[in-house]
């Protein structure tokens, strides 16, 4: 079961291209827009005495992976596959797990290789560029996990969109905290273990928890119709 | 009279296979000039242009640079013209002139990023400025890619051909808003170390090759446009019969 | 090994006291039934009788019912067929496959899209084609399923005669190799063997 | 038809309560996430001698756009109302008209009334409030009707989020620019007239843009069925 | 006034060597045909052949065709419904009155929901009722439009018994008061005055 699951997450992954290219472009580009609407925050960060780079950097990294989490479940509802799945299935946990870790891949694990980019636009030092990626590696599977849960609740819904938001963002807050403090540390020469720590911690707490409740929420979803 | 047979010529210049032959001769005179246009202009900017009194050699990059990112605001404008007359008058041939100029522009408005940053580092101190120019350029990029992902979506011929001529459409509209805005708001904020828009007064010795480099750009991307234009359009009538003819007589010739 | 095994074959679905239940409200009166190999059964009942909503009961898909129910693992096929438009038929079939852990080839599912008159299309994407040819594509996945009990709400929609036909052959077949089938419908299904279940609203009103 | 359609959307506003609050919700909710991870940004703001928080406001106003945008027809696309909408309206220009002013409405216009609320979060000198929400007035239309373009075109994708943010988000930037400078302009007690116009303009080319371009998008996305 | 116009009324729909085209495919051979007011056509043809396309065309929904047809404003029933969910049936009734700008009010709404027989859900939610009742719903909207053509995509989708018996009724009396009604069905719908219309795969394979 799991490779008939991921051999499809990966052809569908292939035949609708956006789906890798979409969560860069629309990172880098509303980065663009920021800068471009707010050039002073950059100026001040130029100089390190303020920290203004890494919670730009960090709120723009929650606001694609929301986007991207709204159509985690959409196409797989509507096209009944995901009734399928959990009637069919030998173990829709699996099936689950797979979707958040595919998920993933697509948009944070892929955020990591954009850190130089994104350092560069948003002035980040060049010292803090390692501290970066690695944040983003041991926060983003927070976020696919605990937005999952989300996605699940919210996919009956037509205007989904922005109750999902209202759901996942309070609970994307301490790898916010942490993910930008990390970054801040690293900036100011400090060390970066403690919010190493935390950010496996919140990751592991998550993997722990959305699984199940993803499951959960997509059954409360299928009861809707 | 004129009107009704510049009305043929327009309608036949709808016609694929019409187009087709048409373009055969302007595919090798566009090659041959842009080959010849480049590499005089190259040939003449790089060895025998004087050194810049200021930025020593590293103006050099301006040769490549301002063709460039002419090119890149020209074709986009071009996508948005073919894509206004595809709606209009409902050609097919429009839809292949934006498969063509699409990705050609992403790659020049690349290179203009590229090598714009590339001369920054030297002339700003670093690789990346937000300034107007830079700003209106990198969002060119956007459009492109937004314009790129759309067609990427739709799998149908004929709707990803509408869909993409009218987003075209709409940025190409909104392209001189957008230019306007940016560079008000450079004026306004961003005092730039670097002023792009005070015309450097250049000497005739430097400006000339950049003519020459500017026409060899637009003679190369005609030739690409013209040669991706008719691949596509062979593609598309593989089915017709003086398409099979070309075919066949290109290969035993 | 004993006798009474033998005798008396272990039920697909067994139902007790079952009804179920939209907004607090019983939709048909409790019905009792036991579906055991080789049984083909006809859901009736007027629109809005509760007949999807006691299938999807039956899947697991819905959780508000009285009564009790155990059954085996079922194959469900409601409205949404749960075939993704990005795949081609032979894709999400493999996908089907894998879901139910049953083993699969490319020439027993060849096979079936074949049997389902829908070979042409076995390279194409799901999304372009027509309501019918998605039907007749999700029919190939019940040829290929291991499943014993199938749960169909109304098979028949957008299939043409020859599909129909079709349509009851593979139930028929289904039932005689071991098989069950319960399915709603408001055009009765050309199998001799049926058995007609009929939803009545329920009377009593009760709330639970 | 204009006072069937018009009743249509109230009651739909009435009935699915969250499409007027949400928005809200959302903008707040994004400011108070940005505020907590760039608490600098404000700081500096604070003294007025930078201007980060007009452009952050300005920012999260389109983010909040954007995320409104993406569930815009698809009810109604998927219902099949949109298809009906077509075939059977006598002019369905002013349907798609209608459809675009109630989005604003709900929208757009709401946020006018949180300026203060925002302005107080994100340490806004309170004599720029007037200025702001003029500018939200007149740019917010722009935003609203560019936006229905890209989400007719993208409405049959499922995984249209993020395909919208790009098609949209770099037509509005002239909105963001002038936006964020008029309130940086009334922040400084400079005259804001030159916005106004500029505002103005750019939401009545959008004006005269949209509703075609939007209906041609719908009928695109109709005959991908 | 002039005799050949009551001779021969204006056709409602006129079509000269139509075919639907998709991918640049031609779907069947193509046809011409002529509806005038009084006729009931069934649109008949494998699945695939492409009824829900030509039923799209001329609704006007899909425009890759060739020949050409000239028609009134149609009345177009597809797959998707066109009910708002978050509406009850009697607001959506109403929506479509004022799309078409024909007079709606309360008790004739009321008394065509009665005859579709689903006038005990007037009140409640179209997301809340049946597969079968919805399309009950959409039968009261036909029931109350003023367009003379309908265009009818699988009209028995989802009906019971009675409620397919009511549609031959509202589809019979339509063309006997001037309308006209081309169906695309599977299953024939039992009304006495029928011509049918065949679609068949183009054999020729050109594409345009
Ligand atoms: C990534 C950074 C840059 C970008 C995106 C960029 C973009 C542009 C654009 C869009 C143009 C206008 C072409 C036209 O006339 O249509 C231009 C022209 C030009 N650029 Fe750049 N540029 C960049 C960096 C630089 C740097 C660092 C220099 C030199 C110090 C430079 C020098 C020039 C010059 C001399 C022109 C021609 C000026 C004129 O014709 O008015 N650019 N550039
Ligand atoms: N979106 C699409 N893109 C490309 N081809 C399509 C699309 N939808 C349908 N087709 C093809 O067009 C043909 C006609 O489809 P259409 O839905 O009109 O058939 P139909 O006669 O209504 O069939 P059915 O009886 O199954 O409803 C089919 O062969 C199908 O494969
Ligand atoms: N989502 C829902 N919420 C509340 N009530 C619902 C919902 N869906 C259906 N109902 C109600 O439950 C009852 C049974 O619905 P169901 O879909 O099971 O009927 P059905 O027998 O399948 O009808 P049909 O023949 O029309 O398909 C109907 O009366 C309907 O009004
Ligand atoms: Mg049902
Ligand atoms: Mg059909």
């Amino acid at each position: 079961m799991i490779r008939a699951a991921l051999v499809r997450e990966w052809q569908v992954l292939l035949r609708g291209r956006g789906t890798v290219i979409n969560p860069i472009a629309f990172l880098l580009l509303t980065t663009t827009l920021f800068v471009i609407a707010a050039p002073d925050a950059m100026t001040t960060a130029a100089d390190q005495s303020s920290a203004v780079a890494p919670g730009v950097l960090w709120s723009l990294v929650l606001l694609t992976q929301l986007l991207a989490l709204d159509s985690m479940y959409r196409r797989d509802f509507d096209s009944g596959v995901l009734e399928q799945t959990l009637v069919g299935a030998q173990v829709p946990f699996v099936a689950v797990l797979i979707r958040i870790f595919m998920q993933w891949l697509s948009t944070g694990f892929i955020m990591v290789g954009l850190v130089p980019l994104l350092g560069l636009m948003l002035g980040l030092s060049s010292q803090a560029l390692p501290a970066t990626a690695l944040a983003l590696l041991l926060g983003t599977p927070a976020l696919s996990l605990l937005g999952s849960i989300g996605a699940s609740v919210t996919v009956g819904f037509n205007r989904g969109g922005v109750i999902l938001a209202l759901l996942v963002l309070p609970l994307f807050l301490p790898t916010l905290v942490f993910g930008a403090d990390m970054v801040i540390s690293a900036q100011a020469g400090r060390s970066v273990m403690p919010q190493v720590y935390a950010l496996s911690l919140i990751s592991l707490v998550a993997l722990a928890l959305a699984p199940f409740a993803t499951l959960a929420g997509l059954k409360i979803s299928l009861e809707m119709q | 009279m004129l009107g009704a047979s510049l009305k043929r010529l327009w309608h036949k210049l709808g016609s694929p296979r019409w187009f087709f032959s048409l373009t055969t001769p302007w595919v090798t005179f566009f090659g041959w000039s842009a080959a010849l246009l480049l590499l005089w202009g190259a040939i003449w900017g790089l060895a025998y242009a004087p050194a810049d009194y200021q930025q020593g050699n590293s103006f050099r990059i301006m040769y490549v640079h301002v063709p460039a990112a002419m090119l890149a605001q020209s074709l986009y404008i071009g996508m948005g013209v073919a894509g206004f007359i595809g709606l209009v008058w409902r050609m097919k041939l429009t839809d292949v002139a934006i498969s063509a100029c699409l990705p050609l522009g992403m790659v020049v408005t690349a290179l203009a990023l590229f090598s714009g940053s590339v001369w920054g580092r030297p002339t700003w101190g670093s690789w990346w400025e937000w300034d107007g120019r830079t700003v209106s350029t990198l969002v060119l990029f956007f459009l492109y890619v937004g314009v790129f992902a759309l067609r990427e979506a739709i799998a149908e011929a004929e709707l990803r051909a509408r869909a993409s001529a009218l987003i075209a459409m709409v940025g190409t509209v909104n392209i001189p808003i957008i230019k306007y805005s940016v560079e008000w708001w450079n004026t306004l904020h961003q005092p730039a170390s670097f002023s792009l828009t005070q015309k450097p007064t250049m000497p005739s010795e430097m400006w000339l090759p950049l003519l020459v480099m500017v026409l060899g750009f637009y003679c190369f991307a005609g030739f690409i446009v013209l040669l991706r234009m008719r691949s596509e359009i062979l593609q598309r009538e593989s089915n017709a019969r003086w398409a099979r003819d070309w075919i066949v007589r290109r290969g035993f010739s | 090994m004993i006798d009474g095994a033998t005798l008396t074959p272990q039920p697909l679905l067994h139902a007790t006291a079952l009804s179920c239940e939209r907004g607090g409200q019983r939709l048909f009166s409790p019905l009792s039934l036991s579906v055991l190999p080789g049984d083909y059964i006809e859901l009736i009942g007027e629109n809005g009788s509760g007949k999807s909503t006691l299938l999807r009961t039956l899947a697991g898909l819905h959780s508000q019912f009285t009564g009790e129910y155990r059954s085996q693992d079922a194959l469900y096929q409601g409205h949404r067929l749960g075939l993704d438009g990005l795949l081609t038929p032979l894709e999400n079939l493999a996908w089907f496959a894998g879901l139910e852990d049953c083993p699969s080839d490319r020439e027993t599912t060849l096979d079936a899209l074949d049997r389902a008159g829908v070979l042409v299309k076995a390279y194409s994407l799901c999304s372009a084609m027509s309501a019918g040819q998605q039907r007749r594509v999700a029919m190939a996945r019940w040829l290929l399923s291991s499943r014993k009990l199938w749960l169909l709400d109304e098979p028949l929609t957008a299939l043409d005669a020859s599909a129909q036909g079709l349509l009851g052959e593979i139930i028929a077949e289904h039932c005689a190799s071991g098989g069950a089938a319960i399915c709603a419908t408001h055009n009765p299904i050309d199998i001799s063997n049926k058995s007609e279940l009929i939803l009545q609203a329920d009377k009593s009103g009760a709330r639970s």
